[in-house]
């Protein structure tokens, strides 16, 4: 059956079917509970009473390893952030607890716990409200990453986050929550499995979460100059559905990954070395890499625009990595940040 | 003591800055909804006495940081409404030239040392800040503002705690909204009285949920003369009601989780309102005050105006100060 | 209360646990020169009665959580010395297949859920098992041992706060030992009571700095009790005195920064030569006594025999349980 | 003048002149103040008075944010931690204060902050004592970052990072403490200036703190084979000295990376990916990359020996990338890990 709903619905629904599936499954964090309901991503949660969906203190660290101490004692905690940069305050409890509580423990205790982040532009939030951190998280052995760009994926990557018996962060685009798209039923989305979003023969480009709006945006315009791009989804940051790309890579001897996230020591580092390796001698350019401009992020909108990377930037890119003479892109529709998106947050 | 001249200018200082927030607001309000200001914002409006009570008592020697809800203590500190206006508008002319936005005012040359969108985070650099001023013996004292939220943060207990056993010139100002966001004190807070655990610390503490202007003034200033003698650090605890939504411009008493009559209540000693009265109790005139309120008023919209017509900043400003030079993606 | 055989039954098996732990550690110093237990230890001398105290009391209904400082709890808990030392000399046979050392023991399937390297950092983890225990209303108890210096940590007022305000099933034992490795409380806390603190939470707090296993026995069954009774958490306030260096085997009475007449004065009533006194005083005989010494001393030496001839890990285990493949460097 | 003289006394050194040139200068942290004096490197401050240098509660975030408040109102402050693990507690203030202070004080505060902290293998510390995590402080605009491996080196880098107007990172090699090593009399060693350690023309190694020691031992051994392994120590892992790197294995047309982290999405892959840009068509074979296995950190020797990249290692990878047939390094003698160390720390 295919349905189509929106972003933050299909996270509420994977909720709602987890929560009903299995009582040892709770949802918690900073205003968790309100009447605001995470963007609208928990309604309906009155079902399970106030023992399964609470606000707490705000204490980020201790949040996290409130959640590492139910989850190795018998519950399926599911803790909420509504920034990412939040979490910066809990990186004690992740990475020296969460992350490798299972091995300290001998491998005697699961660790299910899910983290949902929010990251992603909506309107001057300026830089302590801007990062994205997955290439940070997925440094670290023991937590893996998921990054889903459409209502289907955050469905059931959420839901493969919830099941999956070690610590799984899951980050969401705010501006994705109002996205719709077709949804079907399906068992399972794997964690670690990629997706080609669309398929071609020109060139490939990897994207990460919104970056996937902004290369479909890129593709059809420059199909319109004839130009076939394959867009690959990786979902998942960590595990890496390698496979994937370096299929497509191999096909296109092209690549442009065009990363939410600064470059330095990024994921889009480690793609591009993951290609530069298995498609050694098979690339006609070196991986170019698309990401947050080097430096903190602005709140002016004259700044916020040249600091996030877009589609205008994958069409300069792949112009370049094509020899092609750069298109008139003037009066293309892209996505609009200054009217889409109304405050405060 | 203070004579009755000396009263009555201090209390004119007092309304001055107080309206002056008051207006500044009240036009952002008016104008927010143009989704010209795009930014989100963190309204001060009903804890204004705080912040004018606490940085008028403080001076020239205060030094202040504070949180997201930064306008009230941005005005109170610079007395300016072009800087302030430019960067909610995210103009280069803004007070940290359109990069922060309403979350992020700064100004150190009058002494604003800084807010922060992450709560609780000016906690840390407040109480080293009143480290460089002890250690430099200049006389500065550090006023740092945050929300009964704050205090949920471990960065609150550190700070609390390290500040007191350094014994450091520092007054924390404590604004008690009884709300983080949507979610009241007593879900949070696993104790009655947080000023009794503060007594525990070697610091003086110092409560009242006044909003005379003038009553905050004065406890801020017995906080710091005590201060200056006691070598200790100092605690105001506040009490206030915050009007308006957590972020953004509307009221917000329909959403249910609190009293629109509890407003009504603290509106009847609205900090701006009383201290007009009194303002006339002590002698102003109406026609005075009112010529007072119509120059702030002016001097408000012609911010507004300049701000909104000054450039956005260059695109060649994106790496001003990052400390970061990446040559390869240049 | 207990008739006079089952105080004395009590009594014996506090002591066979205090001095399981102390003829333990005393191997540990005989052997440590010996550089085989490559892992920084860090020895539990001087605080026995706390955990056996704490953890005799909770039984089998006790889930517990302490810090690198992690012997006596272990030992307390599980009663076995073979998994514990292997691990200490980092075999595969160890309590965690030799993956952690000294400062990462860890044995759930008897309740104890963790110890930790970081300071502080079990509490949180704690306060959410805590949670659990409370929704699957299974009548398990957590008791998380920490040291005063976990105290300056945001992660203990946070924690503190959270098992507070959510009323969970939690003792928190501060062990104080007035030192964070060399640096006294008193240049750490900026507050003269700790206890005078926790008061203000809604928390019952039972101090005590006596060194007799049986006094900590019960203050920890009264603190069960009430926190049965109010389901409010309880908080012991516990001081000892550190017998050796903050870190290894020997003492440090040299380097200065403690003299070593507090020591002697602690060692006056040192938890293990008093309970055996106490047992003699409650009849039984130096004779049993020995017997039950021997026992044990030999099932240390005995365990330690064990570890040192038990093979490495093997190299294939490396990334077990890690939670991570990378396939392309495998 | 050149001297002789451990790396724990070359940061003795540069600690004691930069105080005695600039009162402003501090030094805290905690067990900064006791006698231990952080392995002997704060041996002599007694000269300077208890302002200038102390212990603090155990607080690491709040004292990250108290070196920048310190540091904005007119002070130079070195916050030491004795192992990298406990920045985990503080990245709140680095990430999100720190690294962006100046920039969003409009530009008018500056932030002289020095953070010293050890990493390193010493025993059985595991995986809570480990880290190194210089890949993710290089990934944040605003942060520099410094990872000496000599005398020489951490004298002047230090020096350097308390002269620098912005946050530095000092990373400290537990293991290199007790090493000896010449040092010149230098103006100084500007941040973001690489070294070549050893010349060599068939294969470049580029190495990171301790991995330089490794990676020397290598080059020993692989000479009486007749291969000539050229050394780089980046020394400063952010900012980045690109050049130096570009032209070696522009002229080798072979590298390794040995990096003492994880490789994913870490400094590794960013060299990978520079030289594979930079490099391209140039390259006789991928980037090959050395670091920590991508497991927890073990306690056990027989673990930690192979969880730990090594001489070895580097050995085995030059050989794979020569072509050549494995050396008998059997009776070769490596750094002794079993024998070098005592404990507890
Ligand atoms: C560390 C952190 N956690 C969560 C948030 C999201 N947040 C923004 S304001 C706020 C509430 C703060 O409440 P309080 O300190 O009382 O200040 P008030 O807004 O009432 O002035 C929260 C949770 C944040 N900005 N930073
Ligand atoms: C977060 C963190 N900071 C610093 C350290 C280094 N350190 C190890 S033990 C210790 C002292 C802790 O003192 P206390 O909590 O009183 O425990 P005790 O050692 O006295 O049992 C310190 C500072 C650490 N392990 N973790
Ligand atoms: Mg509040
Ligand atoms: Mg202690």
């Amino acid at each position: 059956m295919t349905r189509t709903i929106t972003y933050c619905q299909a996270i509420n629904e994977a909720l709602l079917e987890e929560m009903r599936l299995n009582d040892r499954v709770f949802v918690y964090g900073i205003d968790v509970g309100d009447h605001k309901k995470i963007y609208g991503s928990l309604n309906g949660m009155e079902e399970f009473g106030p023992d399964r969906c609470f606000s707490t203190p705000l204490c980020e660290d201790t949040l996290v390893g409130f959640g590492l101490g139910a989850a190795i004692n018998g519950l399926v905690p599911v803790n909420i952030h509504l920034r990412m940069d939040f979490l910066l305050l809990a990186m004690n409890q992740l990475v020296n607890m969460v992350a490798n509580y299972k091995y300290g423990s001998g491998g005697k205790l699961r660790v299910p716990l899910t983290i949902r982040a929010v990251v992603g532009r909506t309107w001057g939030q300026s830089y302590q409200h801007s990062k994205s951190l997955h290439s940070v998280f997925a440094h670290i052995p023991g937590l893996k990453v998921v990054m889903p760009s459409t209502p289907q994926d955050v469905k059931y990557l959420l839901k493969s986050a919830i099941r999956d018996e070690g610590p799984v962060l899951v980050i969401e685009h705010r501006l994705l929550y109002d996205f719709a798209g077709e949804v079907q039923s399906l068992p399972s989305i794997p964690l670690g499995s990629g997706r080609i979003l669309r398929s071609g023969k020109d060139i490939t480009v990897i994207a990460t979460s919104w970056m996937n709006v902004e290369a479909l945006k890129a593709a059809e315009i420059l199909e319109t100059a004839g130009v076939d791009v394959e867009i690959i989804d990786p979902r998942t940051i960590y595990p890496l559905d390698e496979e994937l790309i370096i299929q497509s890579v191999t096909k296109t001897r092209k690549c442009i990954v065009a990363d939410l996230d600064w470059l330095n020591c990024g994921f889009s580092a480690e793609v591009a070395t993951l290609i530069s390796e298995k498609c050694f001698g098979n690339l006609d350019s070196p991986v170019k890499r698309i990401g947050f401009a080097p430096t903190h992020c602005p709140a002016a909108r004259s700044l916020e625009d040249i600091f996030y990377p877009n589609a205008a930037d994958i069409i300069r890119a792949v112009e370049a990595k094509l020899d092609l003479k750069p298109m008139d892109i003037s009066r293309e529709d892209f996505y609009n940040h200054v009217n889409k998106f109304k405050g405060p947050f | 003591m203070r004579n009755k001249q000396g009263r009555l200018d201090l209390n004119k200082t007092l309304y001055r800055k107080l309206y002056l927030i008051r207006s500044a607001e009240n036009a952002i309000i008016a104008h927010y909804p143009e989704n010209e200001m795009k930014t989100p914002m963190h309204m001060s409006l009903g804890s204004e006495a705080i912040a004018v009570g606490v940085c008028t008592a403080l001076g020239k020697q205060g030094q202040f940081f504070c949180s997201y809800r930064s306008h009230a203590v941005y005005l109170a500190n610079t007395g300016e409404t072009d800087a302030f206006f430019a960067e909610l508008y995210g103009k280069s002319t803004g007070a940290v030239r359109g990069r922060g936005g309403s979350m992020h005012l700064s100004s150190p040359e009058t002494g604003f040392l800084g807010s922060s969108a992450i709560v609780a985070s000016t906690l840390p650099p407040a109480v080293g800040a009143a480290f460089a001023n002890k250690v430099q013996n200049n006389g500065k004292i550090i006023a740092v503002f945050f929300g009964d939220g704050a205090v949920d943060e471990g960065n609150f207990w550190e700070s609390l705690n390290l500040a007191s056993v350094m014994k450091l010139p520092i007054l924390f100002v404590c604004e008690d909204n009884g709300f983080a966001v949507h979610t009241p004190t007593s879900q949070r807070h696993g104790y009655k009285s947080l000023p009794r655990i503060v007594r525990g610390f070697q610091c003086a503490v110092f409560e009242d949920d006044s909003t005379d202007v003038e009553i905050i003034f004065n406890l801020a200033r017995s906080a710091i003369s005590k201060m200056r003698k006691t070598k200790k650090p100092s605690f105001l605890y506040l009490r206030y009601y915050r009007y308006l939504q957590h972020a953004g411009v509307n009221q917000d008493f329909d959403a249910g989780y609190r009293s629109r009559e509890k407003y009504k209540r603290w509106l009847e000693v609205d900090p701006v309102d009383i201290q007009r009265k009194k303002l006339i109790k002590l002698g102003k005139s109406e026609n005075e005050i009112k010529r007072l309120e119509k120059q702030i008023t002016f001097r408000v919209e012609n911010s507004i105006v300049k701000a909104k017509s000054a450039p956005f900043p260059d695109q060649k400003e994106l790496f001003d100060d990052s400390e970061f030079k990446f040559s390869r993606e240049e």
